[in-house]
């Protein structure tokens, strides 16, 4: 029977965390080793029965506990510093190949292709590709894990969370949640797909979707008004959504920000937590009106409207 | 006697913020009040809960919490303040 | 020290001055409260047991066999409750603590008595809640209670749930307060805090743990739980509250809430660990100071629960970098007990058993533990097994061992009687087997990315998680074994002397089981608390019997 | 007079006054926690949300909590006195100033009844009558929450101190305080001025934030 070790990795975030776990785990050892060794040998050594010398034990412990602490806070730290870099480069995306959506609810993950795809529990991906996924909830807090990637990020109802990988290997593996979700959040994990980018192209054109997203988000802008203030022949004053994507935006408040999907997000949802400087805070709240899968949507469609057609 | 000059400087204070509202600081305002409910607060603290006569312990004991408050604040305060969702350009 | 030894005939003790049931349950005297103690956490213990036998039960097959998923939900998340609040976390502050506390520094009793005995009613109030909302249907929310799954989403009792946590807060505060003030005021003349057992250091830096991290708790809990009932959202993201923050203030006491278990689990292994060497502790002021450098920085660490739920990438990286060094000082203690066994006279009697069980077992759930820390590491192995088996290691493995050291360690003191030591050394080692066989196979599980809280599984996991049942099952009858023969010694076993292990500390000068205002006289102290000799003899003996 | 003789478990009664004068700190160190990890959640929540909490929060009665933060402040400093005079050993006096403070603290808690009521009426009690006002998001709804939330904590807080401050009055007729003995009085006086710090800390929160 074939017993299961090691799992493979199919993306380069495999590999890293492979080998910073390889790392630590000889340091596991090794200090295993070294304490159970001790104990081993002292236990034999120094047990009730035996005579051996047990005159003038060390007084000077400090000398030995300085000695081990700084030890083991230099190896400590040069794992913290390996650790924190990998974290920071595969929590900070890079410019994208292509950016899917994904929305979790009880108990299934619904996925968005920008040209209008969708599927449930399935994430077809074109091999080699960087991939990025902008991710919200619907109802309570699930985590997107692909285990073949070593890659995981909680979902929370409220924000948009963002991910990325970049597979090195077409076939399918697992995708899980991981964040308990209810009843059946053992059943909420699906298939991703890796598959070579011409395979993605084909499969993509045989899934008869007939709009972009970012179409269907533009029906949405106007379906909720959104446009009766914001579009372009609009005598209201609110701010011009042109080109916002991924630009600096001044606030009231003094502060900057960069509007990314969470600051479009939120200012969609609760407008007036952050206003624009020089406007008055008159936007109503789409709180509780309007499904993460809509907002997903005119977020695209929002994002379309960017001049130079992609993210900074 | 010095019990009636804290309770008067106490009022004085609470005037004071009371007042503050009510002029455009911005910002400075949350600020300027905070500063003061913690001068008031620690005028209670030594004058009509007598940390100023106590031994060291009581002491101790009584900035132990403030001290794992702000510890809470600051910590969180480091995730609020830094989070962003977006690659920096 | 001077030891007033003689009990020839049986004296008036703590056990035997009153018999009715009235003298118990009214009682103030702190030996008798922590006698109330153990009866109600060995019965949460097999109640968390049982729910965590039924899991592993269910898990032996991958489809999940045995329970229906939503019983299956209840089920780790009673396991998780039970456990956390109604046996880890009063487990050995309230029991050996109550009893020993006074003893150790020569006091007749805890600063605050009825505080005490009103800390016991407390305790079994929230413990008959939780049984209540257990019995009447469950909760299935997880023992974290993360928000909006369980304001909005879930069926279960969870008010009820939530609440009992809340009242159980007081009962740990009363005792944590107590022992705060006993220890600052009521030591025995000469007792100064360098003379003070490693024992009572840990449970003062405990103590402060719980007076500082339980009011967060239960605001929270009372936020969440008023959240439910009256449907107001606080941390409804709806009206602009953020799931995040609940988890900010619900790890900020639940990540201290492993040193409350860790941290006396230490001080009983720093009391066996030289007694049964025969040698003073290696560096004793180093052992506090790692003490209380754990309970503090311990409070710094708790994002590491969320590096995967959307904090900041830079405040993970200072979590990370927190959870790291708060790892130093475990390393030094471990090193420490180690470096004690150096030129002792070592004898392997059931509490050195357990206790050794403890430093290993520790220690990979320390090491494991750095992994976990590692923030990239963190990526993958969040929510996986890979952490089940990683605070088990340090809870079950450790804090549970130690508490068994304990119980063996002070048994004769506390009933006069002497356990059955083959059985003892017998379950031991069933323990440690079981133990290993239970969780070391979860994590390579954890590796191989199966997630917590699923009540099936891929098909090719089943190899380690039949393996995992196995070790389980083991665990359990290991479990089981002390329930008989220490219920046996109660009555059948021979008496003990004040002193079956040679040690020293004031708690084995007096009587065993002692009188009711522990000694007939004050006792000064005069030297340090572990004035052992390996070099001249003196092994351990029990009852007179001295392994020569 | 009766004749002290401090508890089993204590050497002396110095010892005992000692031991009372510190568990009351360490409580009071956990109660600096509990009310904390409120205030904490309130300055998120207003950070995240600063132009809803202030206009929610403008429509609070000032004029209540300003009279009843005098009146709280007040009463600490009646309290300590009456500790004064009992030290001093002036029991008429210390009586007179006990039931000043008892006075002072219903005063207080009348005033925030009266409140509750407007607030009723006002309808911004979140799960009882809560509406919006024109052009209110929803963490309006959240600021009030924490209104309530906070001001009903504090005001149990109260509840239970009037009721010590009242057994302490009855205990000090009784002459059960001396010079060398009097720390549940102490004890009772430092709980109370507590709970007036705690709303030395709310009453800016609540009260003040969305009025200029």
């Amino acid at each position: 029977m074939w017993i299961p070790l090691w799992p493979a990795s199919s993306a380069i975030s495999g590999n890293v965390i492979n080998a910073l776990f390889t790392a630590e785990l000889v340091v596991c050892v090794l200090i295993l080793a070294l304490v159970f060794g001790l104990i081993w040998v002292f236990c034999i050594r120094y047990r009730h029965s035996t005579t051996v010398d047990r005159g003038h034990p060390s007084q000077r412990s400090w000398v030995f506990e300085i000695g081990w602490t700084s030890a083991t806070l230099v190896a400590f730290l040069v794992l913290f510093v390996w650790g924190a870099n990998a974290y920071v480069w595969l929590y900070e995306p890079p410019r994208a190949d292509l950016e899917l959506y994904v929305v979790g609810k009880q108990w299934m993950w619904e996925i968005e292709h920008p040209g209008g795809q969708r599927e449930i529990n399935a994430l077809h991906v074109p091999n080699g590709k960087i991939v990025r996924l902008v991710m919200a909830s619907q109802d309570v807090i699930h985590s997107f894990f692909i285990p073949a990637f070593r890659m995981k990020h909680d979902v929370v109802p409220g924000q948009l969370e963002t991910m990325w990988f970049q597979p090195t290997q077409t076939g399918t593996y697992r995708l899980e949640c991981t964040e308990f979700c209810g009843t059946e959040h053992a059943h909420m994990t699906g298939e991703v797909i890796v598959m070579t980018p011409a395979a993605y192209a084909e499969w993509l054109s045989n899934q008869g979707a007939d709009k972009t997203l970012a179409a269907q988000g533009e029906q949405l802008f106007r379906n909720y008004g959104c446009s009766g203030c914001h579009g372009v022949n609009s005598t209201v004053h609110a701010p011009s959504l042109v080109g916002l994507y991924g630009s600096l935006v001044h606030l009231n408040d003094g502060t900057t920000v960069r509007a990314d999907e969470r600051y479009i997000r939120d200012s969609i949802l609760l407008p007036r937590s952050q206003v624009v400087a020089g406007f008055a805070p008159v936007m109503p709240s789409f709180s509780g009106q309007i499904s993460e899968a809509d907002t997903l949507k005119i977020l695209a469609y929002i994002q379309s409207l960017n001049p130079s057609g992609n993210a900074p | 006697m010095s019990y009636i000059i804290g309770w008067f400087v106490l009022l004085l204070l609470l005037g004071l913020s009371t007042l503050s509202a009510f002029l455009s600081l911005g910002s400075v305002a949350p600020l300027l009040q905070f500063a003061i409910a913690v001068t008031q607060a620690g005028l209670v603290f030594v004058l009509f809960m007598r940390l100023r006569d106590a031994q060291a312990l009581p002491r101790i004991f009584a900035g132990i919490g403030f001290f794992w408050l702000a510890l809470l604040f600051v910590m969180t305060a480091i995730d609020y303040a830094t989070r962003s969702g977006m690659p920096q350009p | 020290m001077t030891s007033f030894a003689d009990t020839a005939a049986l004296p008036k003790n703590y056990l035997n001055e009153r018999w009715s049931v009235r003298s118990w349950l009214l009682t103030t005297d702190h030996k008798r409260i922590a006698l109330l103690y153990f009866a109600s956490i060995t019965m949460f213990f097999f109640i968390g047991g049982f729910a965590a036998t039924l899991i592993r039960l269910h898990l032996v097959v991958p489809s999940g066999g045995l329970l229906q998923p939503d019983t299956y939900n209840r089920m780790f998340t009673m396991h998780g409750v039970v456990m956390v609040w109604f046996f880890l976390i009063p487990s050995i502050p309230a029991t050996l603590g109550n009893f020993l506390v006074p003893l150790m520094i020569g006091a007749r009793d805890l600063a605050f008595p009825r505080i005490n005995l009103a800390s016991w009613y407390v305790f079994n109030v929230s413990g008959a809640m939780v049984l209540l909302a257990l019995f009447m249907g469950g909760i299935d929310s997880g023992w974290t209670f993360y928000t909006p799954l369980s304001t909005t989403y879930t069926n279960g009792y969870v008010t009820l749930a939530l609440l009992a946590v809340f009242i159980n807060g007081f009962s740990t505060l009363m005792t944590a307060l107590n022992f705060v003030v006993t220890v600052h005021k009521m030591r025995a003349p000469g007792m100064s805090w360098f003379r003070l057992p490693l024992f009572i250091w840990a449970l003062y830096a405990t103590s402060i743990v719980m007076l500082l991290a339980t009011p967060v708790l239960a605001m929270t809990v009372l936020l969440v739980a008023l959240e439910r009932m009256a449907g107001v959202g606080i941390f409804d993201p709806a009206l602009g509250g953020d799931p995040l923050l609940f988890q900010h203030m619900f790890w900020f006491y639940s990540h201290p809430a492993v040193y409350i278990m860790i941290l006396p689990a230490m001080g009983v292994i720093s009391e066996v660990i030289p007694c049964f060497a025969r040698k003073p502790v290696f560096g004793y002021a180093g052992m506090t100071y790692a003490l209380m450098a754990i309970a503090v920085i311990g409070f710094l660490v708790w994002g590491h629960h969320m590096f995967t739920a959307g904090i900041s990438v830079f405040s993970a990286v200072v979590f990370s970098l927190m959870s790291f060094l708060v790892a130093v000082p475990s390393a030094i203690k471990v090193f420490n007990w180690t470096a004690t066994l150096h030129k002792g006279r070592i004898s392997f009697q059931a509490p050195m058993l357990y206790a050794l069980g403890f430093i290993g077992l520790f220690t990979v759930g320390g090491l494991t533990g750095l992994i976990v820390a590692t923030a990239a590491l963190d990526i993958h192995l969040q929510d996986t097994y890979f952490v089940i088996a990683h605070f088990h290691y340090v809870m079950v493995g450790g804090a549970v061992s130690a508490f068994f050291a304990g119980l063996h360690y002070w048994w004769p003191k506390i009933t006069g009687r002497l356990y059955h030591e083959i059985w003892a050394q017998i379950a031991a080692g069933l323990m440690f087997l079981g133990f290993n066989l239970t969780f070391f196979p979860q994590f390579i599980l954890g590796y191989l990315g199966m997630p917590r809280r699923y009540y099936t599984y891929a098909p090719e996991w089943q190899v380690w998680n039949v393996l995992s049942s196995a070790g389980a099952s083991i665990l359990a009858v290991a479990y089981l074994m002390p329930l008989f023969y220490l219920s046996w010694s109660l009555f059948r076993a021979e008496r003990a002397a004040p002193n079956p292990w040679r040690a020293t500390g004031l708690e084995w000068q007096t009587t065993s089981p002692p009188a009711e205002d522990n000694f007939s006289r004050t006792p000064t102290v005069t030297e340090g608390p572990y004035e052992y000799n390996s070099s001249t003899g003196g092994c351990v003996a029990q009852n007179g019997a001295l392994y020569e | 007079m009766r004749i002290l003789r401090p508890a089993t478990q204590f050497a002396t009664i110095a010892q005992q006054g000692e031991v009372a004068h510190l568990g009351i700190w360490v409580f009071l160190a956990t109660e600096i926690m509990f009310f904390g990890a409120l205030i904490f959640t309130y300055v998120t929540y207003r950070h995240l949300h600063p132009v809803d909490f202030a206009a929610a929060a403008a429509h609070t009665e000032l004029w209540c909590g300003t009279v009843n933060a005098v009146l709280l402040l007040t009463s600490s400093l009646t309290m300590v006195l009456g500790i004064d005079a009992c030290t001093a050993g002036r029991r008429r006096i210390a009586v007179r100033w006990l039931a000043a403070t008892i006075l002072l603290g219903l005063g207080f808690l009348g005033v925030k009844s009266y409140e509750y009521v407007a607030d009723y009426h006002e309808q911004v009690v979140p799960a009882l009558n809560f509406i919006f006002r024109h052009g209110e998001h929803p963490p309006a709804e959240l600021f009030w929450v924490f209104y309530f939330i906070a001001t009903l904590l504090h005001a149990v807080h109260m509840t239970i101190g009037l009721g010590l401050v009242l057994y302490m009055t009855y205990r000090v007729c009784r002459g059960d305080f001396t010079r060398f003995y009097r720390a549940p009085l102490e004890v009772v006086g430092l709980y109370w001025s507590f709970v007036d710090t705690v709303w030395i800390f709310l009453f800016p929160m609540l009260y003040l934030n969305g009025r200029s």
